[in-house]
């Protein structure tokens, strides 16, 4: 585990900036809700992060990936929350791919991980159920029917669910164990509504009517399928704080640079005291943040038992980081961070919903504890 | 004089027969605020119903002079009022920048006869007023105003922009802070003038927020005009009114802040985050709720305290600087705590239904209330220096 | 119920605070700790606080006192906590008194509240037998015997516990109710052990190892002793945050005077905006404590029933601000605030201990959820 | 040269072999470090030779080249090194501020002889020690420092007073930073000065602290000399070398700040307040250790990134200033909650044992972390300058 980027990361960062700036900077996002994207990203961009290599970062190369881990791409994370670029890779990249390669049978791996690497698939993984993310809390059931299942339940607020052809369902099979099922959204008995949320995203609710499923929708390939859920669990958070971590960096970047410019009583603002000791402190909790991401990443990548508590506190903090830091960043641009005409308060609104995917703070410090023992 | 008690009895009495059932909701939105002005469209003719009787009797204004509009009420009475309105839910017949802040200016600084010409449309809602003082780049730092007016016999022409005007694009009136002495120093040449905006020489244009639609405009003169007649106080007083004003205006931003609006646990409850007995279900979520409930009722007595205190003759004075900066922080804390505690639900933008995302815009809506009006920072500013005491750096 | 002094509570401030600044100045605390004073507090000043009339504030005028109720007893607090007066007032005159007045029988009444109101005794409040406050946590027994009791448990830190003449124990009796108990240290098998605090009170653990009781030792005269219990501990909350607020108050006073004179870079600190925001906002919060204190204060004086949620609010807020008032002040002071010589090191410690008795902010916040039903 | 995973065999072997059985328990108190000097007694037997064993093969001062007494490891060796005696719970054989401060300034500014002169008695723990920087009214401002050097043939005479001089009735030497040069501005008039504290001119009295006993003291220079060999760098050099030093210092506050002692968890075991699965009883407490616990996570994260990026070259500059500040607001916060998690407990101050009240020492003790070493405020203001570039006021 190391903290330091080495040759292929770095690489792999600095492309990243390069072109998320160039493809899809803040402006994308605009555009996106301005014409009310029916999914909430652009399928042209999905498809450039194929050619750009990403779609595989957790693919093996056997499947046409770069198999490059949680580390890899939790920096093309953090860079696509620099520009609030939105796109299913968190989603399909990191999710649905650890759910295959985690639980997925030889078969599904061959059928979906390719698709997976070459960005033609979107897929969304359906989770939560209540209003805030509770991961023991699943109702969805799949009743064992013949050789296939029939599922029934809600999901709530499913990321890319407008924009997904295909989901990942968590569901309780009959033993009252966790489980993972590929569900059409297309398939009878499917209702998708969907949600536009504060940051311009679409993810959507499901409700599963008696859905009929054929045997091989269930992910059968982990011995220990309860292991192999937390695991994605992990996974998605260290991967969205690594997201968050990035709106905090570049909600910071903005207001340092505001603040620098912006005079009042004759000298920048960011000469006042009471700014500058704001802005150190920020600096101070970013770091931590970073520190935090990073180590989560590396954990599952080498030391995967030992990620848990690594990645619950990396996205607590993540999480509280960044909407400090888009806060701060909209109280120290004044009245024009209230406009929509700059950047900081689409920092704001992403770092809340960012912040609420797969656990907030307060949710996430729980489990800390919950796994320290006390 | 009445005893308060016989007040309160024939207080209640005549609101119980006289606010009509629909006026007795909470308000909802925005759209629930009745505004006034010329080209105000009622949106109920019971809201219309509730403004006459209420306007007749001098009630939006309680405490302003009978002669200029107002009910003539002791502060006593109009706090008995307030009670009896609160006890059946009655909603404000009239909210306006004319009665927030217009008003006790000319009050304070008007001569009789601009007391006599505009307060009793502002009592009635027949004139909507709004504010113009910052200006871009001139925000808290007031004194680098640059919309200038020239004396030109009975009139000043009036030229520059104006920035965070609330509502100016539905308001028939400006009350605008103009450089009108070009060569005094710094605070010294900044006059309170009343502008007609039906006229050719001011246009507006709405600013879009981050929580959506705004009531907030860009204000452009252009070889406005402004009557000599229409300056309130002297020439160059500008400054010393506007801060009397600000005053005002950091009192209502709290109070609007600190008790408006959906609160976490209600939240919890709509969001289905609270166990069968009603404890919320994130024990941590429920510790910041608790302590966001103790600074609440804290506020809520400093408050009462504070107004108690005036009544006995303190001022308030630059304590109001501390109590919008406690209070708006709060209310910045709630709506996060809100958000929190509604979880995926609060993210909601728009849906079928238009309250849909409310709680969304108004957590957006928070963010601005430690910006107008004077920011935490002057404001904490102004508490070391005049309340501590504390020296310039 | 009014936040506005009436001309009797100004002239009770008045006097306390110049009686207070004369006869038990911070110079007086060090004295009782540099001799270690067994008792930790002066009988010569318990003396006057009778000949003051502090002592009776509580007590009925036909038992000798002053009857003026808890708002009054916070005034002379709030003095005490100024500067760091130690006096058994708290235990003596606020907590015994309002179980006399609340439980006592009347024969219990005439006996010992003439003695309260004269200053001819001390009593100390046997509460707590956990680390943290919990009043729920009550497991010492009485033991119905004959006509009259055996008690047997133990309590931890009972305030002015070495320098009581007599206890008031909460036990449990047969029924598994909340009683309080008249007990003499004095009796066989009642064991203590002296404790030395942080803040140089004396406080004491208590064994009591099979004590035998007369009937008349069972504070018998409440209808509902349940809730007589709960009312000593909403009184106790708000006149000890009365205490915890006076230490705040001069912490600040203090560190704003200090700042005020001490010179950096050749201009005095207080200049600094970076201190000036914190010493503003701590202003703030000092506001809001004083008011809640007041509003618990006065509204168990006139509505008791409403008085429980502002009790544990105010015993909440002052145990924060004074902390933090006083972390604030050491942190303000600098190098020489970490020296014996200066004074805000013991607020700090004070606000401590204080903030401790009878529930922290934590505890007390907990409070607040369940009263408020979430 | 040997490959670490030979190097690691070695090392836990020899330690295996060598570290005596008391020196492997955690350290307790004050009591039980060994700080080295010609005064020194050692607290045991085992605590002599395991110093004695050490130093001789330098690893007292791992890094430090041979030829000055040290192990002339390699920082990967030394690391390793550390992480077996941690293995072991070994503890520091020898703590000063000799091998802390002095050995790093004297390796970068001190001359060959003054280097063989003085490592190898710090190695060794024969000459103990401590650091004259701050005086009365100069703290965070070092600029104003009043001790004064008068150049006086081969020597200098030293006039003047410092404070918060750690161990200084206990110490051999002094490193002090002297004002010799008085037409010089500001910080350029200071140089670094050895002096011997063994003369008459030297007196040192202990100041006493909130948490009680203090390590500290004020030093006064009364006619005392101080050769002009013993100067370390250059006249008016001493600002300079003393910077390079306070950040050593403070990132030596900081791991000692973060890492050591009682955490609120082991408090509440101690002090009961925890259910029969472990949770702690308070659920609003157990959530602000849970914050906590993230933070220390976070901060000890931090810490190692740095020291790779370290090991990677990018210098840590500035941005040390920024992990004293974090470093020990965490220490604070923790000692707050361990205070709370003991409850009534924490607040004992004397008692039968000798560790009665260790708890409430090290809580009051802790809220110097952010004053020594450069205050929060002076490390706020340092990052905002040197890291954020953010100009001045």
């Amino acid at each position: 585990m190391s903290f330091v980027l080495n040759e292929d990361e770095q690489m792999l960062r600095d492309s990243a900036r390069a072109f998320l700036g160039e493809s899809s900077p803040v402006t994308a996002l605009r555009a996106l809700r301005d014409e009310k994207s029916p999914t909430g990203f652009s399928a042209d961009l999905w498809s450039s992060f194929a050619e750009m290599g990403w779609s595989g970062v957790l693919v093996s190369e056997d499947h046409g990936g770069v198999d490059m881990g949680y580390a890899a791409a939790g920096l093309v994370l953090e860079e696509m929350g620099r520009t609030l670029a939105s796109s299913p890779f968190l989603s399909t990249s990191v999710l649905a791919a650890t759910a295959f390669n985690l639980a997925g049978t030889d078969a599904q791996k061959s059928n979906w991980l390719p698709k997976i690497a070459s960005g033609e698939t979107v897929i969304a993984v359906a989770l939560d159920e209540r209003a805030r993310h509770n991961p023991d809390h699943i109702q969805t059931r799949a009743k064992k029917d013949g050789n296939g299942f029939v599922l029934s339940g809600k999901k709530r607020f499913v990321n890319e669910g407008a924009g997904a052809d295909m989901l990942i369902v968590v569901a309780r099979t009959d033993d009252d164990q966790i489980g993972l099922f590929l569900v059409d959204p297309k398939t009878n008995g499917v209702t998708r509504t969907d949600r536009r949320t504060v940051d311009s995203h679409v993810p959507a609710d499901f409700n599963f009517d008696d859905v009929k499923l054929d045997g091989d929708a269930f992910l059968s390939g982990a011995d220990d399928l309860d292991a192999a859920y937390r695991r994605l669990l992990d996974a998605g958070r260290a991967c969205q704080a690594a997201e968050s971590l990035g709106v905090a960096e570049q909600a910071f970047d903005d207001t340092i640079a505001y603040i620098s410019e912006r005079e009042q009583f004759g000298v920048p603002i960011s000469s006042f005291q009471g700014l500058q000791h704001r802005a150190a402190h920020l600096l101070g909790e970013l770091e931590l943040a970073r520190s935090l991401v990073r180590r989560a990443l590396t954990t599952l990548d080498t030391q995967p038992s030992q990620a848990p508590l690594w990645c619950v506190a990396a996205k607590a903090k993540a999480t509280q980081v960044s909407r400090l830091a888009a806060a701060e960043g909209i109280q120290m641009h004044g009245g024009v961070g209230m406009t929509d005409e700059y950047d900081i308060g689409l920092y704001y609104k992403r770092a809340q919903a960012a912040g609420e995917f797969m656990g907030d703070d307060a949710f996430n410090a729980g489990e800390v504890a919950r796994m320290s023992g006390y | 004089m009445m005893s308060l008690e016989n007040f309160r009895k024939e207080t209640k009495d005549w609101l119980q027969a006289n606010c009509p059932e629909s006026m007795r909701q909470p308000i909802r939105s925005e759209a629930d605020i009745c505004w006034g002005g010329r080209n105000w469209t009622f949106a109920s003719e019971d809201q219309k119903l509730w403004l006459e009787r209420m306007a007749e009797r001098g009630w939006t204004v309680p405490t302003w002079p009978t002669e200029y509009g107002g009910g003539g009420l002791s502060k006593d009475e109009a706090f008995v009022l307030k009670e009896e309105m609160k006890a059946i839910n009655a909603r404000s017949p009239l909210d306006s920048f004319g009665i927030w802040m217009l008003g006790p200016a000319l009050l304070k600084y008007g001569t009789h006869e601009q007391k006599l010409k505009f307060l009793p449309p502002i009592a009635r809602g027949e004139i909507r007023w709004c504010q113009g003082y910052s200006e871009p780049g001139a925000g808290s730092d007031l004194v680098s105003l640059r919309t200038k007016g020239v004396l030109d016999g009975d009139h000043y022409t009036v030229n520059g922009q104006k920035v965070w005007t609330s509502y100016a694009d539905q308001s028939d009136w400006i009350f605008a802070l103009v450089r009108t002495e070009a060569d005094a120093p710094k605070y010294n040449g900044i006059s309170f003038l009343l502008i007609d905006m039906d006229q050719p020489g001011v246009t507006t244009k709405p600013i879009k927020l981050i929580s959506g639609k705004s009531p907030f405009c860009e204000t452009f003169f252009d070889d406005a005009k402004a009557l000599v007649d229409n300056r309130v106080g002297n020439a160059g007083q500008g400054w010393e009114i506007a801060k009397y004003l600000l005053s005002h205006e950091r009192a209502g931003i709290v109070s609007e802040a600190a008790f408006g609006g959906l609160n976490p646990v209600t939240a919890a409850h709509q969001s289905g985050e609270v166990e069968a007995d009603g404890t919320m279900s994130d024990p941590i979520l429920r510790g910041d709720v608790a302590r966001l409930t103790i600074d609440g009722l804290a506020f809520e007595a400093t408050m009462r305290r504070v107004k108690e205190e005036a009544d006995h003759g303190e001022g308030v004075g630059a304590r109001a600087s501390l109590l919008k900066y406690m209070g708006t922080e709060l209310n910045k804390r709630r709506n996060e705590l809100n958000m929190s505690a509604l979880g995926s639900d609060g993210l909601l933008w728009e849906g079928e239904k238009e309250s849909d995302g409310d709680p969304a815009r108004s957590w957006l809506r928070s963010r601005a209330n430690s910006i107008e009006g004077g920011t935490s920072e002057i404001n904490l500013n102004i508490v070391a220096k005049r309340v501590l005491n504390l020296p310039g750096a």
